[in-house]
């Protein structure tokens, strides 16, 4: 865990992707519900799950995001049939990758939440963001670049 | 061999099979060696080479060459045959404009390597059974084969050509490589550990291009990285991030389609160990969806563009202690 | 005796790892029970008692001796309820709330009925020794 | 320059309480590229759209964000509002800060602030929004039912209604389907070939109607309005054009011993056969299977005695390929084969039937001239067990089990038994059922007269076991409701089994990109607004191959899937949705990737020519995006290693605008 000075005033910048047709009515739900979840929070609406590219979770990182959420139909709920089934092979390598790198593994998520499910898009979102200010500032992407020892 | 390579470089010449070969000449060393296209049979008479450093990988240069009027011959070591299966697989070459020879390979050596173990000034190598004789201007000096041959041809992966017209010498096999070794020990250690390492090694990065400009796989028209409509464009660092950036994107676009010929690393002029890089990637494909190695064959479906819908890990899997 | 304990229905649904909502009470398990006869509760009254927690009935019953294991109701069960392992987690719990062994090899003999099936008798010795 | 308007809802309360309305309209107007922002009271009431167009005229504005509610309520309101003045429908953003801001921050200044960057990341998107225009396709005014059952006769005939034409695909050598071998029907208990058989000499007749009969649909390609379907047209080896109908070849066929599938193989056919009196078309087919000059080159008596000339041993399949604008599938049910349910002994003794073969022993046509004998001797029998559920709501698919309630058994089974009761009042009928399921217009009556006037003994219980013992099937039941095991010697047992999709439809739904549910019946648009309608455009569902259903209801589906095609059909141009894929060709490398995960078959590709900048040209493969196809899922761009590949409306750019903004 990284602790900086400047940690008093900080709050976690979290982005999440929600594809349109489960998630991020979900999302309209958990609002139509009055169901309360940190403003850090902040939604991207995409098609499908399977439109994220992992450019843009990079480019999350690069501006300063703390923590990146992927939502998307459950599989076999696709709106689109089969674009979930790509979203989880392609976020599971990616995921694995930074991992790999050293990038705490924590800062990436998916999960499935359909229409329905406003309730555990507020948990999740709880969850993760609650995990995230435990984890602190995200730093280690722009740091894989400067040597610092 | 190589009078093998140059006298049947010249039949197909000379016959009118091709009017042009794909091989290799020396620069201003004879080990420095580069990809070259020779048009006729006295060119290849007195220019081409093939030894222990003609390492490149001759492939990509077909998508290139294949486009042109007439057929062009192609000499393929066997990871070369990978590089080219994928690449026909990709729609990249026209293979009717291309004559390929198979040609064995037991291992490439780059000068680097030598330089490191400290000989320089080398006029010229041979083998003498498992060890390589260097004739230096400070004499001559012996280091075994293994220990100078580049990582990659170390850990082999296959010696068996999986695509040609025409084969010389002897047929190799799929060889048990050990490839997975160093991305195993990267995942066995902390993540402060990895990240050391690759802070270590990716902050040495000068955005040359040459790893992309190498490797097969990256044989986009224009790169995302060089377009400044992709959203990505950065030709060189304008911040910390983009180099992590631009490997873990280029890493990413290759997943699947990368052979793992290596090209990569052996070109960096920093020495990264990008290939570590590609081989996870490779290993995580292996582990979840099955063995697969991208050229075995042409026309296969990357596991990237393939699903399954009950049987596909969640990507949850990498919280819960990764893939292994 | 086993009227002085209670177990509650969820012990016996994790001891049988069934889930006797699922039952939609079609009787095919009391339809092929060949210890029909024997038994004061059939077997798909074991599924409704077990479901509204009337185990303390079950566990007095004769019944669950009477049940031969024989897994035919397992077998025709269309909706995965399986009586029989039912019947078989509500022994197990009076077994358990006893302690011990139930069945000691040496007593056999003298409690061997005639017309006791040799299943029963196997099945018993794998059930209710420690 | 971009010149943007922001224009703040307060939705009433709804947002003014939780979000600063004014703070962020006046944040708005310190944004780069904003001109003029607002805020009101509500924007989607007229003077709230009143309000954007003036401003949209005013300002000449070239991009507009209401920050309102969630785009899911008004996205489409406030694009008509814009197009109405002239803008381009797709310059609209909407930063949702009711349903994700103000309804679930409580405090304001949190709210006020997530509002402004919601506000931002619109404003960003907007900037880079580009003027889309939805493509138009013409439609092929031609339509495909796939199954020429009551469902596709039904289908077929209120299409060609409307005046469109009309193909009917049928695998078997006639259309009727399964009603044609019903012998009553529920709750009526008026006759099934009665109603159906006029129906199949009316598609027979109709002009705009062609039916392919013994033929398969084998490929399709193409999209809503311009399907081409390839139809194979199984060898006959008897013309259709030249035969009568006659009849005499299936009379002087030697090879008798064939199973008759229209009774279900309780009796046996000739090599050349019309399955029954009243097929439409009334031809001849040749069972390659069986037919002595085709396996063996001797015979040849039919082509001796056909006067018309119609046969023809050398005939070979034949492939055609014809265009439609929409597709129907109609492609019905199967009975679940019963043998592994072994409790029952329906493999064992043929008095164990199941309610199909039931329906041909009752029948006047059916093998046994509608006179109730018993397979195994022909006795009458006194004593009749019905068992319910055969194979239906199971969890165990381990014998085939289905999880879903097949709907019918229970109307026909206790049409069977009043039937049976009927025509012989002194026989002893027992159905073991679970529930008896009767909702339906006359349903719940049809069922108590069985019980009350025809006493019918309907038993709470299951049967658990039949054994064939000495001519007799000892069944031996519970009886849940008098808690008591019972034995019955029955003289015949039939088994309501389970019904099932048509075995081709799994093959037939992949081919049309149509989604199934995981016990393969098509599944439907949506399911309470779109019940006919397949999620693939221009694909439409009819009768039980989307759930069980009886007849009525298969009519009625019938009817409303043609409504849909005709809706469809009447359109000369279809318009579709403008955020879709689309390629780069100067960056495309033509390596197929895009193509490999598109599930919609969307992406094709060409070789083309381009002039390089040294005057030579080069002859390139590219991908290309059929936009009338493309439903713009996005998988294409992300597995696009060049980013050639982008998606309309959610550009790479544009969705990396939202990031830099939302993470500033």
């Amino acid at each position: 865990m990284q602790m900086t000075s400047d940690n008093e005033t900080w709050e976690p910048k979290i982005i999440a992707f929600c594809c349109n047709w489960c998630s991020y009515s979900g999302a309209d739900l958990a609002g139509t519900n009055r169901l309360n979840y940190p403003a850090n929070v902040k939604i991207i609406r995409v098609p499908c799950s399977c439109r994220i590219n992992p450019m843009f979770i990079l480019r999350a990182f690069q501006r300063g995001a703390d923590g990146v959420i992927i939502c998307g139909c459950h599989p076999g709920d696709c709106h689109y049939m089969t674009g979930n089934y790509h979203t989880r092979r392609r976020m599971t390598l990616l995921f694995s990758m930074l991992d790999y790198l050293g990038i705490e593994k924590e800062r990436t998520r998916v999960e499935w939440v359909s229409a329905a499910e406003g309730q555990r898009f507020v948990d999740v979102m709880d969850d993760f963001v609650g995990q995230i200010t435990k984890l602190g500032r995200c730093r280690r992407l722009e740091d894989l670049r400067c040597r610092t020892n | 061999m190589q009078d093998e390579l140059i006298k049947r470089a010249c039949e197909l010449l000379d016959d009118g099979t091709v009017n042009r070969v794909l091989g290799w000449s020396t620069g201003d060393f004879f080990y420095d060696i580069t990809p070259t296209v020779f048009g006729s049979a006295e060119d290849v008479k007195k220019n081409f080479v093939y030894n222990d450093f003609c390492g490149a990988n001759l492939s990509k240069y077909l998508i290139a060459e294949s486009q042109k009027e007439g057929k062009i011959a192609v000499f393929l070591k066997p990871c070369d045959t990978y590089s080219f299966n994928q690449l026909m697989t990709e729609h990249r070459l026209k293979r009717e404009n291309i004559y390929a020879i198979g040609i064995p390979c037991d291992g490439k050596v780059s000068a680097e390597t030598l330089h490191d173990a400290g000989i320089h000034g080398i006029l010229g190598v041979k083998r003498d059974g498992d060890d390589l004789v260097c004739d230096t201007v400070y004499g001559s000096r012996r280091m075994s084969f293994d220990a100078a041959q580049d990582e990659r041809c170390r850990s082999c992966k296959s010696r068996r050509h999986v695509v040609y017209d025409e084969l010389l010498g002897e047929e190799g096999e799929v060889l048990d490589s050990h490839r997975f070794d160093e991305v195993e020990k990267l995942e066995a250690m902390t993540p402060e550990e990895r990240f050391n390492f690759w802070q270590g090694e990716l902050s040495r990065c000068i955005r040359c291009n040459a790893c992309r400009n190498v490797c097969p796989a990256c044989n986009c028209e224009l790169c995302v990285f060089d377009n400044p409509k992709s959203g990505v464009f950065s030709k060189a660092a304008s911040n910390d991030f983009e180099d992590a950036n631009f490997h873990i994107i280029r890493a990413f676009h290759v997943a699947g389609r990368c052979t793992d010929c290596g090209e990569c690393s052996r070109v960096c002029p920093e020495h990264i160990p990008l290939h570590l890089l590609n081989r996870k990637f490779i290993k995580d494909i292996d582990t979840l969806y099955g063995d697969y190695q991208a050229g075995e064959k042409e026309g296969q479906m990357s596991p990237l563009s393939a699903f399954t819908e009950d049987k596909d890990a969640e990507p949850s899997i990498v919280q819960k202690g990764g893939i292994r | 005796m086993a009227s002085n304990y209670t177990v509650t229905p969820e012990e016996i649904l994790a001891i049988s790892g069934v889930n006797p909502r699922r039952c939609m009470k079609c009787g095919r398990c009391t339809a092929t029970c060949p210890a029909f006869a024997e038994m004061e509760y059939h077997p798909h009254q074991f599924v409704a008692m077990v479901e509204s927690g009337r185990i303390g009935e079950l566990m007095n019953s004769r019944s669950i001796y009477r049940c031969l294991s024989c897994m035919a109701c397992i077998e025709r069960c269309p909706r995965q309820v399986d009586p029989a392992r039912l019947i078989e987690a509500v022994r197990l719990a009076v077994e358990r709330k006893q302690g011990g062994n139930h069945l000691i090899p040496d007593q056999v003999p003298e409690r061997l009925e005639p017309d006791m099936p040799q299943q029963l008798l196997v099945s018993a010795y794998r059930k209710y020794t420690k | 320059m971009q010149k943007i308007g922001v224009f703040v809802c307060h939705c009433g309360t709804n947002i003014a309480a939780t979000v600063d309305v004014e703070a962020v309209a006046e944040a708005a107007r310190h944004v780069p590229g904003v001109v003029y922002a607002t805020d009101y009271t509500y924007m989607c009431s007229q003077s709230g759209q009143d309000l954007i167009k003036d401003a949209v005229k005013k300002y000449g504005l070239t991009g507009v964000v209401v920050c309102s509610c969630s785009p899911r309520m008004h996205e489409k309101t406030f694009r008509k509002a814009v197009d109405s003045v002239g803008m381009n429908p797709y310059l609209l953003e909407i930063a949702n800060i009711r349903e994700q801001c103000s309804w679930v921050h409580k405090d304001k200044e949190i709210g006020t602030k997530k509002a402004i960057a919601l506000m931002k990341a619109a404003v960003a998107k907007a900037e880079l929004d580009s003027p889309l225009t939805a493509g138009e396709t013409p439609v092929v005014k031609r339509a495909l039912v796939i199954g020429g059952g009551i469902a596709g006769m039904q289908t077929a005939l209120d299409i060609a209604d409307a005046g469109y034409d009309v193909d009917i695909v049928e695998k078997n050598p006639t259309i009727g389907g399964k009603m044609a071998q019903l012998d009553k029907t529920f709750p009526t208990l008026d006759c099934s070939s009665c109603i159906v058989t006029p129906k199949m000499v009316e598609v027979g007749q109709n002009e705009k109607i062609h039916i392919y009969s013994y033929s398969e649909v084998t490929n399709v390609s193409g999209f809503v309005g311009n399907f081409k379907v390839t139809i194979k047209r199984k060898a006959r080896y008897v013309d259709e054009t030249k035969c009568t109908g006659c009849g005499l070849c299936t009379e002087k066929c030697p090879m008798k011993k064939v199973p008759n599938e229209f009774n279900l193989g309780l009796n046996n056919r000739s090599a050349v056969y019309i399955p029954f009196a009243q097929a439409v078309p009334k031809v001849a087919t040749i069972d390659p299977n069986y037919c002595l000059m085709l396996n063996k080159g001797v015979c040849g008596l039919c082509s001796k005695v056909c006067g018309a000339g119609a046969i023809n041993y050398k005939d070979t399949d034949k492939e055609i390929e014809v265009e439609y604008g929409a597709i129907v599938a109609a492609t019905g049910y199967e009975i679940m084969d019963v043998s592994k349910y072994d409790e029952y002994a329906y493999s064992q003794s043929p008095d164990v039937v199941t309610s199909l073969e039931y329906e041909r022993l009752m029948n006047a046509a059916g093998p046994t001239g509608g006179e109730l004998l018993r397979p195994s001797d022909h006795k009458r029998p006194k004593t009749i067990v019905f068992v319910q559920c055969v194979g239906s709501r199971e969890c165990d698919s381990t014998r085939g089990g289905k999880p879903y309630c097949s709907k019918i058994c229970c109307m026909y089974t206790a049409k069977h038994a009043m039937l049976t009761k009927d025509h012989y009042p002194d026989t002893d009928i027992y159905v073991f059922y679970i529930d008896v399921r009767t909702p339906g217009k006359n349903f719940d009556e049809f069922y108590r007269r069985a019980v009350e006037q025809y006493g019918v003994h309907y038993i709470k219980g299951a049967v658990g076991k039949v054994t064939p013992e000495n001519g007799k099937l000892i069944v031996q039941a519970s009886d849940l409701l008098m808690n008591e095991q019972l034995t019955i010697d029955a003289d015949m047992v039939v088994l309501a089994a389970a019904i099932e999709p048509s075995h081709s439809a799994r093959h037939l739904a992949t081919m049309l990109t149509a989604s199934m549910d995981t016990n393969d019946w098509f599944t439907e648009a949506h399911p309470k607004l779109r019940p006919v309608e397949s999620p693939t455009a221009g694909v439409f569902l009819s009768g039980v191959c989307q759930g069980p259903k009886d007849i009525p209801e298969t009519v009625a589906q019938a009817g409303a899937a043609a409504s849909k095609v005709i809706g469809l059909l009447s359109k000369d141009k279809l318009a579709g949705n403008p955020c879709v894929a689309h390629s780069d060709e100067m960056m495309c490398t033509g390596c197929s990737q895009c193509a490999d995960v598109c599930p919609y078959g969307a992406i094709t590709y060409v070789d083309k020519e381009f002039r390089m900048r040294d005057r030579t040209t080069k002859v390139r493969r590219v991908a290309q995006v059929n936009p009338a196809v493309c439903q713009g899922c996005g998988a294409c761009t992300v597995t696009c290693p060049s980013g050639a590949m982008d998606l309309n409306g959610f550009s790479n750019s544009e969705i990396m605008a939202e990031v830099d903004a939302l993470c500033r």
